[in-house]
């Protein structure tokens, strides 16, 4: 519970946005505890990852409000976003790709660290922490899709967040490499009492993770809870589960 | 220099301590032809490292950097000429001159969002427009030049950038080396890797907290700078300008050339460039003239032809082919 | 190799015996042959005016030779790049020459004259307009080349005096120019003298034109909308053309065009491009003296290095190329050294009473330019330029006012 | 006498206008497809002139009827062109792309420099100095030709984008290229066919401008920038906005000479570009990317 006025950490309120005509997301509020692991779900096109882009600053929502640790941030650039302790993972992994792994991360610690030297240390740790560490000097370019996707949580937990937002970062892992995320991410969230804020997919690591679920569809909040209520839900299972299990 | 000598390996500190000895020491070596090929060389790779700062390092492609050239030599110039104001002060001038300028474009530039290949034809506006200004402004000679006094009397006065060749020579290796020295710092540098990731992705580098914005003006102003000090140094060398000459585009192509012959983004590119254009323009002129050859065209006609050859051939640039073959790669930390 | 003839000035020879006999600096083994590299921009932005001046080099050789001097000719090209210019100029002093002609863009001419002057070899200018170009302070340089001031002040007096042959009154004029470096350097020049010389006509409007234009339609329609009775022009080569074209295809006729020194009217080009409308252009700017012997002897000699010309001579461009060349020679011979101060002693005490150009002898002042060049007054007449005013150099009297476009075959 | 001025002035810059849209179209053509800059446009637009020059000298052939055989053969150098020296270049960055047709406009210049010497050149047709007069208002004829030829040129290509299967495939792939792809369309024969078809462009262009003025080889860099200026101002990958925008820029200049003074026009086309990139960077008939 933060704040002194048990405010959430992150709160977002009726926020909507609407790309010509279409609205992306319609209404959406949530808040998110320090110290939650929080998923957001729901079919293709639901607007995950535009409210995202929305709590990252990437794009500015037309109505609502968007809270952070006190602060309103919507309408901030997203590195004024990040500077306040939110970090992101894009969905489709945006490496450097001419530069080494160990620079990737360093760059993400820079903001915090004094200078390079700092703040390349700090990537090293966490490299180790991804498995990263041995292809430190290698070009991001030059890395296998699921360790970009690693590389893109290494950079993204460089910045020393107090909230991470997560993009389907498990999407095309193996389930082992999965399961080391699923441990990695817990073993920060209850270290350094990270928050998380997942978009996912793969249920397996939602259920394993998450300790409350929201559901959109259509931009639209549907159902919000625990992940077993939640996947009990009816209206969920028409719109997410049951277009998977019709599969 | 510590950074530029962490940079690189063993046995690239030998070969660069080899180079620097030969280019202190080639006044004495060499005669006074082949000195003003290599001030030529120095000073492209000064200017080279100039741009590539903008280019290599931040993703900006730049194609009117003749614009700050031409801002920084008639600032000075004209200081100098209309109020007896030496170069040294008009450095900064100078300076002031070309950042306003950077200032300017960046600001339309990076407020409207004008990218990738509309920002290079923006730079190139700006280049053209000031040519045209600055042949229709008769205070400072319009298209019929301004020009700087040589006075016999003043020719030790050093302190006033009135030297003889040597002297500039001096001057053009000093520009160089800083700007070698400038360009390694700034690449090991938090400023310098915010520049690497904004050209290599501008949206992932905000996401990383990086202000995008500033640091590109950053850079932008840095590299104006640069080029605009270069334009004091042409003032004072060739003691007069013209709009047509110093403003022109193909002022900027020859600028770009270099670095990206030698090697975009990387340290010693923009030299290593410098280094093989300039004297493979004198080379080809001697050897059509062995050739008995005398047809004016026929060396331009080649040396385009060896642009497209090289650039073909080695995609990144000559010198991480160089260094590679040579194990004089700079170290990746 | 070398024949003597009859053609050396006496006084000269006398003047460089003088010289020879005056100066204590000659101490070293006299020296047979003089090389002179001559510098011009036969590629690039200023290739036609280099290549032009280049067959005036080339047909120089043989005149020289002829006249009995000593000289040996290298052509090198400044691909219309000062920085070309600069390093080539020392390249040619390491290969040895001992005196340097050129380079005809301004800017390339003082990239030069600082390496002449640092190492103490004279450079002799054919063409370079630019009046700082001897006021900078230079000492190893002379110019026997008209500023724009002079070329002016001439200019404008030749109006007077030709249009006065012809009885023909001007009341208003326009002065159209390229906004590039001789074009701006004349328009400076025109703002600064008009005033003073009392011209009986009034200046209505002056014009800068881009030269980067591609085509001057809108200018003449300017024109044509101030109509004016006398244009001045001051073009390019290829301006000339295009104005040219679209003065005819709006039927602009003023009583007289005129140009008070510029390049552009008398080029082959021009005359191809435009045919009979070449007809009738006057320029008045320094030009070779058709009945002079030497322009004869450089006639003869440029027939044959340069066959496909149609004209005898490029008048303009080719002499003041052989000029330039005939002094650096000259003081060679008077000075009988290649050592740099004392050749370039030896230029300054120039005075050369029987060249090609029209006006009086050459000789320089003490900053190096050329004050008794004069300027004849050419008009083209059945597409050949031909000199109309001074009467003593004239092959025709001048037409005016200029016939109409139409009907000309 | 004023009025009268004015209304010659704007035909002429529309007129013009039409005829340097036409080139520059040709370069609004590449770009939308292969995405390629081609910084040689105004050299290959002198090479036409030249190519121009030879067919009239040879055949007595008038410029604007020799832009059809200039057009094709242009048509074939750019898709060779694509196919052998510029398709390593399409996936690389920008500046490697600029160095390459530098390179290879550096080579045009010299070659036509070394071939027909720097005088400039032209075409002696019998409506060469000739003019229309609609009361006070003159017209060149040579203009008024050429421009409707630019306008037909235009016009027949608008129907190949339009009305050909081929044409079709290259609008495709330049709105999407990975879709393109999918569909099976040959990319890279796209590619060399829209390199032809930006060069016939040109090849067009240039014939025609041999019928207005004359040219020496270093004419190239001007009129790649007059390109760019018109291209950037009516809207990269638009046909009404080359046209368009070659109008506009024609008409602004010609009345900033009138208004002002000539030696400036350049100014104001750089102005109208820097503006148009500001406000509406998509340029003026542009679609606005998604």
């Amino acid at each position: 519970m933060s704040g002194p006025d048990n405010e959430p950490l992150l709160a977002v309120i009726g926020v909507v946005k609407r790309f010509r005509g279409l609205t992306a997301v319609d209404e959406v509020s949530l808040g998110v505890r320090t110290g939650e692991i929080y998923a957001v779900i729901g079919p293709n096109g639901a607007g995950k990852t535009t409210l995202f882009n929305l709590i990252a600053g990437a794009v500015a929502p037309d109505e609502g409000e968007i809270r952070f640790a006190g602060a309103r941030i919507d309408g901030q650039a997203p590195e004024q976003i990040c500077a306040a302790g939110i970090a992101r993972t894009f969905q489709i992994v945006k490496p450097f790709p001419d530069l080494s792994v160990i620079d990737n991360v360093a760059i993400g610690a820079m903001l915090r660290a004094r200078d390079m030297q700092t703040a390349r240390a700090q990537a090293g740790d966490i490299l180790r922490k991804l498995d990263l560490f041995d292809k430190r000097g290698q070009k991001a370019g030059g890395l296998t899709l699921p360790d970009r996707k690693k590389l893109e949580v290494a950079r993204a937990l460089a910045t020393r967040p107090k909230l991470i937002l997560l993009d389907e970062v498990m999407a095309g892992l193996r389930p082992t490499e999965t399961d080391r995320m699923v441990a990695m991410l817990r073993d920060i969230n209850r270290t350094d009492n990270l928050t998380i804020v997942m978009i996912e997919h793969v249920m397996r690591a939602v259920m394993a993770l998450a300790t409350r679920v929201h559901v959109l569809h259509h931009g639209a909040s549907i159902a919000e809870g625990a992940p077993a209520e939640v996947t009990r839900d009816p209206r969920v299972v028409e719109s997410y589960l049951g277009m998977k299990a019709a599969h | 220099m510590s950074d530029l000598l962490a940079a690189l390996p063993a046995r690239g500190k030998i070969a660069l301590a080899l180079v620097v000895a030969a280019l202190v020491s080639a006044p004495l070596l060499v005669d006074r032809y082949v000195l003003s090929i290599l001030l030529l060389a120095l000073f492209g790779a000064y200017l080279g490292q100039a741009w590539n700062i903008l280019m290599g390092f931040c993703g900006l492609l730049s194609l009117g950097h003749a614009l700050y050239l031409g801002l920084g030599a008639y600032a000075s110039a004209a200081l100098y000429v209309k109020f007896g104001i030496g170069p040294w002060a008009g450095a900064f001038a100078a300076i002031a001159l070309g950042v306003a300028a950077a200032a300017a474009i960046g600001w339309l530039g990076f407020r409207f969002r004008i990218e990738g290949v509309y920002f290079s034809l923006l730079t190139i506006a700006f280049a053209e427009f000031a040519r045209i200004g600055f042949d229709n402004l008769p205070w400072l000679g319009g298209a019929a030049g301004f020009f700087l006094p040589v006075r016999a009397e003043e020719a030790g006065h050093w302190h006033n950038l009135r030297g003889g060749p040597i002297f500039f020579y001096y001057l053009a290796l000093a520009m160089a080396a800083g700007a070698l020295v400038l360009s390694t710092t700034l690449r090991a540098s938090k400023l310098g890797h915010a520049f690497l990731a904004i050209r290599e992705d501008a949206q992932a580098a905000r996401a990383l907290g990086v202000n995008v914005t500033r640091v590109r003006f950053v850079a932008l102003f840095i590299s104006a700078a640069m080029t605009a000090l270069g334009g004091v140094f042409i003032a004072f060398w060739t003691n007069n300008l013209f709009p047509a000459q110093i403003f022109d585009m193909s002022r900027s192509i020859d600028i770009i050339l270099a670095p990206i012959i030698g090697g975009v983004g990387t340290l010693f590119g923009p030299i290593v460039g410098a280094f093989l254009l300039v004297p493979l323009g004198e080379a080809l002129t001697e050897a059509l003239r062995e050739f008995g050859l005398n047809a004016p065209g026929a060396k331009a006609l080649v040396y385009g032809f060896l642009l497209m050859g090289i650039i073909t051939a080695t995609p990144s640039g000559l010198w991480p082919w160089l260094a590679r073959k040579l194990g004089l790669m700079e170290k990746q930390p | 190799m070398a024949h003597r003839t009859g053609l050396i000035d006496r006084r000269s020879v006398l003047a460089g015996a003088g010289a020879a006999f005056a100066s204590p600096a000659i101490v070293r083994a006299q020296e047979k042959t003089l090389k002179i590299a001559i510098l011009l921009p036969r590629s690039g932005f200023f290739a036609q005016a280099g290549q032009s001046c280049h067959r005036g080099a080339l047909a120089s050789a043989k005149v020289l030779a002829d006249l009995g001097y000593n000289v040996e000719l290298t052509h090198v090209d400044t691909e219309s790049n000062g920085d070309v210019a600069r390093t080539q100029a020392e390249k040619a002093i390491n290969d040895g020459a001992g005196a340097i002609v050129g380079a005809f863009e301004s800017g390339h001419t003082l990239a030069i004259a600082q390496v002449c002057e640092q190492r103490k070899v004279p450079l002799v200018i054919n063409v370079a307009a630019a009046p700082q170009i001897t006021q900078q302070g230079y000492q190893y340089l002379v110019r026997n080349f008209p500023t724009g001031g002079m070329l002016v002040t001439n200019g404008l007096k030749l109006v007077n005096d030709v249009a006065r042959a012809a009885n023909v009154e001007f009341k208003t004029a326009a002065f159209l120019h390229a906004n590039d470096t001789f074009g701006t350097a004349q328009r400076a020049a025109m703002d600064a003298i008009f005033p003073k010389l009392g011209m009986p006509f009034q200046l209505i409007e002056s014009i800068a034109y881009d030269p980067k234009a591609q085509d001057l339609s809108v200018e003449v329609t300017k024109l044509r909308s101030i109509n004016p009775d006398l244009l001045l022009i001051v073009t390019r080569a290829g301006d000339a053309i295009k104005l040219t074209r679209d003065m005819v295809r709006q039927k602009f006729e003023p009583k007289a065009i005129m140009s008070p020194g510029s390049p552009g009217l008398y080029d082959e080009e021009f005359f191809q491009a435009v045919g009979p409308y070449a007809d009738y252009f006057i320029y008045n700017l320094p030009w070779a003296n058709p009945k002079a012997q030497m322009t004869r002897a450089l006639e003869a000699s440029f027939k044959a290095t340069s066959p496909k010309n149609r004209f005898d001579l490029d008048s303009f461009n080719a002499g003041f190329t052989f000029e330039a060349l005939l002094v650096a020679a000259d003081a060679f011979k008077r000075a009988g050294t290649t050592d740099g101060p004392t050749l370039m002693k030896a230029i300054k005490a120039t005075n050369i009473a029987d060249h090609v150009m029209i006006g009086g002898p050459i000789a320089f002042t003490d900053r190096g330019d050329n004050v008794n060049i004069a300027s004849a007054s050419v008009e083209n007449l059945k597409q050949t330029p031909t000199v109309v005013f001074p009467a003593d150099a004239a092959a025709a009297k001048p037409v005016l006012p200029m016939p109409s476009w139409q009907g000309r075959t | 006498m004023s009025f009268s001025l004015y209304v010659e002035v704007l035909i002429q810059g529309v007129l013009t206008g039409l005829v340097y849209g036409l080139m520059a179209l040709g370069l609004s053509v590449i770009f939308g497809v292969v995405r390629v800059v081609n910084f040689a446009h105004g050299e290959f637009a002198v090479l036409a002139m030249y190519a121009a020059f030879i067919l009239f000298g040879l055949f007595h052939l008038d410029p604007i009827v020799a832009s059809l055989p200039i057009a094709a053969a242009f048509f074939v150098v750019g898709y060779m062109l694509q196919r052998t020296v510029v398709q390593p270049f399409v996936t690389r960055p920008q500046h490697e792309q600029f160095i390459l047709l530098v390179g290879l406009s550096i080579v045009i210049v010299n070659a036509l420099l070394l071939t027909f010497g720097p005088e400039s050149k032209h075409t002696d047709l019998s409506y060469s100095f000739d003019s229309y007069s609609l009361g006070a208002v003159l017209v060149d004829k040579a203009r008024v030709y050429g421009a409707a030829a630019a306008l037909v040129v235009t016009t027949a290509l608008f129907a190949f984008f339009r009305y050909t299967l081929t044409g079709a495939a290259i609008r495709a792939a330049a709105d999407n290229l990975t879709g393109a792809a999918v569909v099976g369309l040959d990319v890279k024969r796209l590619y060399a066919i829209s390199f032809g078809v930006g060069l016939a462009c040109v090849g067009a262009a240039g014939s025609i401008m041999m019928a207005l003025t004359d040219m020496t080889p270093m004419l190239g860099p001007s009129l790649t920038l007059l390109a760019f200026t018109i291209v950037i101002v009516g809207g990269l990958g638009s046909m009404a906005g080359a046209l368009f925008g070659g109008m506009l820029i024609g008409v602004a200049e010609a009345l900033a000479s009138v208004i002002a003074s000539p030696s400036i026009k350049s100014m104001v086309s750089f102005s109208l570009l820097v503006l148009v990139l500001a406000l509406r960077p998509q340029g003026l008939f542009g679609k606005a990317e998604a």
